[in-house]
């Protein structure tokens, strides 16, 4: 049991590996296809293996493996999970296991699309579960490149554009971010004479608060790029429309999780001061970023552009969640991650559905498929309504949580009510959107020129059955995903600084 | 050089005396014809001659290498620089046509004077820096003198630096190679580069 | 017995989700009377309950609460789900699943040609088990799942037909209605959270008094933003549009979700939240003031329109203005006593208007109508009562609640006579718009013989029959009403018949009415011409609805369009999208500058090594 | 000679050599010029092994005159190429690396 998070971690790469090394004659590709399946399964069992060992009462880290790397810098191979990202792991290992599925059917070089996915989702669950923060680094590039030729050789449209956007700006944050944990060492250093890359250690620090401002900056680009947060999400509609669906899944379902579990992970426990200054603005932009994303998402016609601008809309929700820096919060913040996730790549893979059956994504051209596709039509409405936050599905609960949080926020204790008022505003603009999303496609009358159009089949209900159980049963019983997340969240927001730089004089010492 | 102005001055003669000036006369005049044919090779404006002022500086270096006791160093100046790679540019003119060659004083060129003009003043003075290392090499001109220069070197050679030795074999092989591949299949128009 | 209580929750669940996902493999006949069969067993725990809160002492039947299972555990922040028993969810519950019950039979009749037969009833199931949700929770928190839950219900019930553009377009705005109206129930419940450090009713009522005092402003913004809640779900102004629209759906739906039950959930949801309100007289006068506001506004539209299930539904909004004014002024019994008789009558009067449309194959025109008495006399008397019964006349159900209403509109704790005075002009209106849709629908000669209308069968006027009666005879439930109700609030209302003049007066405002629909519409078309053209200008107004489609088109959805486009050419487009490929392309101008460097001429690329070789020497010499 | 001469004549003759690389266009010239500093810096290394009493300056020699020789065969052969490409030996004119 010691190694099953490496176990996880690597398996998709090592499947990776395998399928770029085996030869495939003439696009007969079920041999590459039955080893991404099994790979990206078997890593899907392992992480519900992984639920089963977690205790959920422990608040720290567990299952945590150690192998020394570099020893002159004393970087180790350290990884480890707790409850935030046991959820994450699982979501992360569940919506491969579906990218995987759903990218079977004929696409040029198909290994080398499967390898690369599989590698996008070692890399996702590397950033999740790992304790070293250059372990930690290496993982977060490890997801940027895998990406970059997804979007370029397979993606559609303005692909070059788009993924050399995404890259560039992505790249612009992660080094920033490099020299934050480089910095964040160095200060550690400073204070015990101890070099040490391991990032709960690393935690205890207390940054002398002249400069957090700083640090925080530096951290706080790269996760607001990539998660995104408002100001920072324009490489998003652009790689995201591009984006073949298959990777949609794992980009959006997973890698933007990546953004929202590093501020969580860093941002909260090693700036307090910094986020006590500016987390209001923060907060403020991520509320606007909701109301912003939503009302854009009610003027777009392409269905995959809709969906991105209504994640940019659920990020920015789930970015004001975590900048509310209480319990709430931040559990909401967590819980609505793993339930986009679920909501966000199912309404990819309807949209690849429609698309891969009508050849079009306007929503223009589309009308009455509920006609020709019943049962997509029932899994189509119940996944928007967990999107626009039907309440008894799992949106609302992550979605009452962020936002009760918010409200009693003593961060953001001038604000709240017009956040929440945004927030709010936000929920209505989704309904909006999200209607006219889905009664746009499914309702009305037939257009003609779609009726030989045929319902779903075996493989693809298969691919959003599971998502349609999650949404109903997170929605119903949220509880078991709020006990393990919980105990690390109360443990972070009390966290007690062991390394002072200024004796007595704490400040804020955890965020209350 | 100074040192032989010195001694000029002074005329301190002797029969040794004669014959190191002699020597040092010849190195001299030598030198400075190296000096001369090399800027001949820079400032004829046809290839041709360039060339032959080429010839005529590496002439005078294999002089000077005989002068200064490097005798198989000085035959393999004239076999393979004056031999066979000058046979080669002469070649090659004969082939090209040799065109006369326009000159004037673009910005280029000054700015290549005076940056040559800063590099020459800073390569001189290395001069004024005088004896650095301490003579301690065990193979005096005695040696060499006993042994024959070709032999020395060939012990050397294959006793101290028998890898370099190889590694140099080897950039042959890889120049050959490139050559025939260049000479092969170097057929195809050049692209013109887009920019964008 | 209580225990049982989860099983009213249950059976309607049980019901959608048998139909939703085995729909397919039960037949037709077997799959409706399955959901009937469900309803009606929710009904009958209902009464099991009933029978169970009548075997304690008034005092001790409140705050019986079922416990399920713990559903979130947060920092500070834990939720049970659990059921709340007690004679106001229980009164609630068995016009719920009564009427219920009644519209699920009427709907095997008037549904049975419909090719989604089974769908409808699994919508109408998810309905019941939303709106027992709603009744029966126990904390804000679940009444807001259940708010939200009745609107999708709704939503999907409007937008049945999802063939007509018009039902999806009025499902849709239904919905976006609601949403608004459960956002602001959201903050409400954050602030009651803030404020109590609970959701549960029973802790938050009985700390009410003590955490506030009367006209804070924290329980004004509680009850004001409940109350967006409220106005959103009832139909009241200015969130009212969405009803009339709504009527796109099938007409069973209109008589239970937009007539009867989930329209009415804010007057439940006033009552409940009596605590509160109570403490907050300023908002008292809004709700007394929208809810009258709504009832003339509904009703004088509801005097000029033709489609005889609008006529209904401006009707049913006038009738919750009224349930509103009963709230507003304090006399929350009476209000839900209304709402009760309300929901016979009006659910009678959609089921009767249904039998037309059906025995009219789905014409909804009151003009193209007329002479329907003979070929359709089951559904003309009960029409008849139910028109009786809304219009106020004496001995009928809406005669008692609604001069109930009258009555403590001048006499109640909040009560005064410009209350009372406007409340008399809507009933006048009432009389007035009942009998002129009666009059065009049943009586004179008929319009469109061609249309061969034709009585509907048994199991269509079955349930018309037994809400006939209850119609009738629902007005002496009144004092029993006032007597189960009174411990949830608080004591028992006071009957006022002193003033018999104020009575007879608003008595008479109705039978006016009734007998200028009489003058205007039968006896000859001459005068009805001459009115119309008399109130030329009103009739415009009245016929457009105010212009409030047009107000709300203009205000709201066209600057919303209008910014959106706006925030995507210029703030996406050109301005966060355009700066962020700005930065991208000034960068690469100015590696285009320094690409000049690089040449591609050897010569260039020599000098710049002969110039590095020079700055290299000079710091080995100088440095 | 001391060693006076043989600096001063390797760095007179390898200046010369960079200023014909410099300011020359014709590609056979400017190979020229770099046979003429690298044979400056063989001077300079044959001079000095004769004063340091060591062969190894010498033996460095001997391996740059082999370089060198690859060298010239080699840009011949890429010259020879490019005019048969282009017809023309201006190296101001061969700018495909432009950036």
């Amino acid at each position: 049991m010691n190694h099953l998070i490496t176990a996880i971690v690597f398996l998709p790469m090592v499947a990776a590996i395998v399928i770029m090394m085996t030869k495939v004659v003439r696009n007969h590709n079920e041999k590459v296809i039955a080893i991404a399946i099994g790979a990206s399964f078997l890593t899907f069992l392992g992480a519900l293996g992984l639920v089963v060992v977690f205790d959920s009462d422990h608040h720290g880290m567990q299952l945590v493996t150690s192998v020394e790397w570099v020893s002159v810098l004393n970087i180790y191979y350290k990884v480890g999970v707790d409850g935030i990202s046991l959820c994450l792991v699982v979501l992360t290992a569940f919506l491969g296991a579906l990218a995987i599925y759903f990218s079977q059917d004929h696409r040029k070089n198909l290994k080398y699309f499967l390898a690369l996915i599989l590698m996008l989702e070692s890399g996702t669950m590397g950033v999740f579960v790992a304790m070293d923060s250059i372990l930690f680094y290496v993982f977060w590039e490890l997801m940027l490149i895998p990406t970059y030729f997804l979007i370029g050789i397979w993606g559609e449209g303005n692909k070059v554009y788009a993924t050399t956007k995404f890259v560039i700006y992505t790249l612009v944050g992660s080094l920033l971010m490099l020299i934050g944990l480089i910095w964040v060492t160095m200060v550690h250093y400073d204070l015990t004479q101890t070099l040490t890359f391991d990032i709960p250690t690393l935690l205890q620090t207390q940054i002398p608060a002249d400069i957090q401002l700083y640090m925080f900056l530096f951290f706080f680009l790269a996760f607001a790029v990539k998660l995104p947060i408002f100001p920072f999400h324009s490489w998003l509609p652009h790689a995201y429309v591009s984006c073949p669906i298959p990777v949609l899944i794992l980009m959006t379902g997973a890698m933007s999780k990546a953004g929202a579990y590093g501020l969580i992970r860093f941002c909260l426990p090693l700036f307090p001061e910094a986020i006590a200054d500016w987390g209001l603005w923060i907060a403020t932009a991520a509320a606007g970023g909701i109301v912003y994303g939503a009302w854009i998402a009610m003027m777009q016609r392409d269905l995959k552009a809709l969906v991105a601008y209504s994640s940019i809309s659920h990020l920015g929700l789930i970015a004001l969640g975590i900048f509310a820096f209480n319990g709430q919060g931040i559990e909401g913040s967590v819980l609505q991650m793993v339930n986009h996730g679920i909501i966000a790549s199912a309404l990819f893979i309807i949209v690849g559905i429609l698309e891969k059956r009508l050849r079009t994504r306007n929503l223009d051209q589309i009308r009455g498929m509920k006609t020709q596709m019943p049962v997509l039509y029932g899994i189509f409405m119940l996944i928007t309504l967990a999107a626009l936050g039907m309440p008894g599905l799992n949106g609302f609960v992550g979605e009452f949580l962020i936002l009760m949080g918010v409200w009693g926020s003593h961060l953001l204790d001038g604000m709240a009510g017009l956040l929440v008022l945004a927030a709010g505003l936000g929920i209505v603009f989704a309904s909006v959107y999200m209607l006219f999303m889905f009664q746009g496609t499914m309702q009305e009358p037939l257009e003609p020129k779609f009726d030989d159009v045929k319902d779903l089949n075996w493989k693809e209900l298969n691919l959003l059955i599971p998502a349609c159980i999650l949404v109903v049963a997170i929605g119903l019983y949220p509880k078991p995903v709020i006990d393990r997340v919980s105990p690390a969240v109360d443990h972070m927001l009390h966290m007690e600084k062991k390394f002072k730089a200024f004796g007595a004089d704490s400040g804020l010492g955890g965020g209350h | 050089m100074m040192e032989f102005l010195d001694q000029l001055w002074s005329l301190n003669l002797d029969r040794e005396t004669v014959f190191g000036l002699f020597e040092q006369g010849l190195v001299f005049a030598i030198g400075m014809t190296a000096i001369l044919a090399s800027l001949g090779v820079i400032l004829c404006a046809t290839p041709i001659y360039s060339a032959l002022y080429l010839i005529v500086n590496m002439m005078c270096l294999a002089l000077l290498f005989l002068l200064y006791n490097a005798e198989f160093l000085a035959a393999v100046q004239v076999i393979v620089y004056a031999g066979a790679v000058m046979i080669l540019f002469l070649f090659i003119i004969a082939l090209l046509g040799a065109k006369k060659e326009k000159r004037d004083l673009s910005f280029q060129n000054l700015a290549g004077l005076g940056f040559v003009g800063l590099l020459f003043c800073e390569l001189l003075m290395s001069m004024m820096v005088g004896e650095t290392k301490p003579v301690e090499g065990r193979v005096t001109l005695e040696v060499v003198q006993q042994v024959g220069s070709a032999k020395a070197i060939g012990i050397e050679l294959f006793s101290h630096h028998i890898i370099p030795f190889e590694l140099a074999s080897l950039l042959l092989l890889v120049a050959v190679v490139g050559i025939i591949s260049l000479a092969k299949f170097s057929n195809k128009q050049l692209r013109k580069r887009t920019r964008f | 017995m209580y225990s049982l209580s989860w099983l009213i929750l249950f059976l309607p669940m049980a019901g959608f989700l048998g139909l939703a996902w085995f729909g397919r493999y039960i037949p037709r006949s077997v799959g409706g009377w399955f959901a009937c069969a469900t309803v009606g067993g929710a009904f009958v725990v209902t009464l099991l309950q009933l029978v169970q809160l009548y075997a304690e002492n008034p005092a001790d039947r409140l705050n019986h609460v079922l416990t399920l299972y713990p559903w979130i555990v947060s920092e500070g922040f834990s939720l049970n789900v659990s059921i709340l028993v007690d004679p106001l969810s229980v009164f609630m519950l068995l016009v719920v699943t009564g009427v219920g019950f009644l519209i699920h039979v009427y709907s095997i009749g008037y549904m049975h040609d419909d090719p989604e037969y089974l769908r409808f009833f699994s919508y109408m199931n998810l309905f019941i088990f939303a709106m027992s949700l709603l009744v029966l929770a126990a904390d804000f928190f679940f009444l807001i799942v259940g708010w939200a839950l009745v609107g999708l219900a709704s939503y999907l019930l409007i937008g049945f037909w999802t063939d007509k553009k018009s039902a999806v377009l009025a499902a849709r705005k239904a919905f976006v209605m609601n949403v608004i109206g459960d956002v602001g129930m959201v903050i409400a419940a954050f602030m009651i959270f803030e404020h109590f450090g609970t959701l549960n009713y029973v802790e938050v009522f009985k700390a009410a008094p003590t955490t506030f005092s009367s006209n804070d402003d924290g329980i004004l913004l509680i009850t004001f933003l409940l109350l967006v809640g409220a106005f959103a779900k009832s139909a009241q102004i200015p969130l009212h549009t969405w009803l009339p629209d709504a009527m796109e759906g099938p007409t069973p739906v209109s008589a239970l979700i937009h007539a009867a039950t989930m329209v009415t959930a804010g007057v439940y949801l006033i009552a409940r939240c009596n605590a509160l309100y109570m403490m907050a007289p300023f908002t008292m006068y809004l709700i007394a003031a929208v809810g009258l506001l709504t009832a003339l506004f509904a009703g004088s539209i509801a005097m000029v329109q033709y489609d005889i299930k609008r006529v209904i539904a401006y009707s049913t909004m006038s009738q919750i203005g009224f349930m509103f004014l009963a709230v507003g002024v304090g006399v929350f019994s009476v209000a839900m006593f209304h709402l009760m008789t309300h929901a016979f009558f009006k659910a009678l009067l959609f089921l009767g208007a249904g039998s037309v449309i059906h025995g009219m194959a789905g014409e909804q025109d009151i003009r193209k109508m007329g002479g329907l008495r003979f070929v359709m006399p089951v559904t003309f008397i009960t029409f008849l009562i139910a028109a009786l019964a809304l219009s106020g006349f004496p001995l009928t159900a809406g005669f008692f609640s609604k001069e109930e209403i009258i009555m403590n509109a001048y006499h109640a704790e909040f009560g005064n006579f410009v209350y009372w005075g406007l409340a008399v002009i809507a009933v006048g209106m009432t009389g007035f718009y009942t009998f002129r849709m009666f009059f065009y629908t049943f009586m004179g000669n008929t319009r469109s013989p061609e249309l061969r209308p034709h009585e509907s069968p048994r199991v269509m006027t079955a349930p018309l029959m037994v809400l006939a009666g209850l119609s009738l005879a629902g007005g002496f439930l009144g004092p029993w009403t006032h007597d189960f109700l009174s411990p949830v609030f608080g004591g028992a209302v006071p009957v006022h018949h002193e003033d018999a003049m104020l009575e007879i007066i608003a008595v008479s405002a109705a039978l006016g009415g009734i007998v200028v629909a009489v003058a205007i519409y039968m006896t000859g078309k001459g005068q009805l011409a001459f009115v119309k053209q008399m109130l030329a200008p009103l009739y415009e107004l009245l016929f457009n609805k105010y212009f409030f489609d047009e107000i709300y088109d203009f205000l709201i959805v066209k600057p919303v369009k209008g910014i959106g486009q706006f925030m995507e050419e210029r703030a996406e487009k050109g301005g966060i999208d355009f700066s962020v490929d700005e930065i991208g392309r000034q960068v690469r101008e100015v590696s285009r500058g320094i690409s000049m460097w690089q040449s591609g001429k050897v010569r260039m690329y020599a000098l710049n090594m002969v110039a590095g070789m020079v700055t290299i020497l000079l710091f080995v010499i100088f440095l | 000679m001391g060693s006076e001469f043989v600096l001063f004549v390797s760095a007179t003759v390898f200046s010369i050599g960079a200023l014909g690389f410099v300011i020359r266009k014709n590609p056979l010239v400017m190979f020229m010029s770099v046979e003429l500093m690298l044979n400056a810096v063989n001077f300079l290394l044959v001079g000095y092994s004769s004063f340091l009493n060591s062969l190894d300056g010498q033996i460095f020699a001997l391996i740059i005159m082999t370089v060198a020789a690859a060298e010239v065969v080699v840009g011949l052969a890429i010259i020879l190429t490019i005019f048969r490409t282009r017809h023309e030996l201006d190296v101001d004119h061969i700018n495909i690396l432009k950036g």
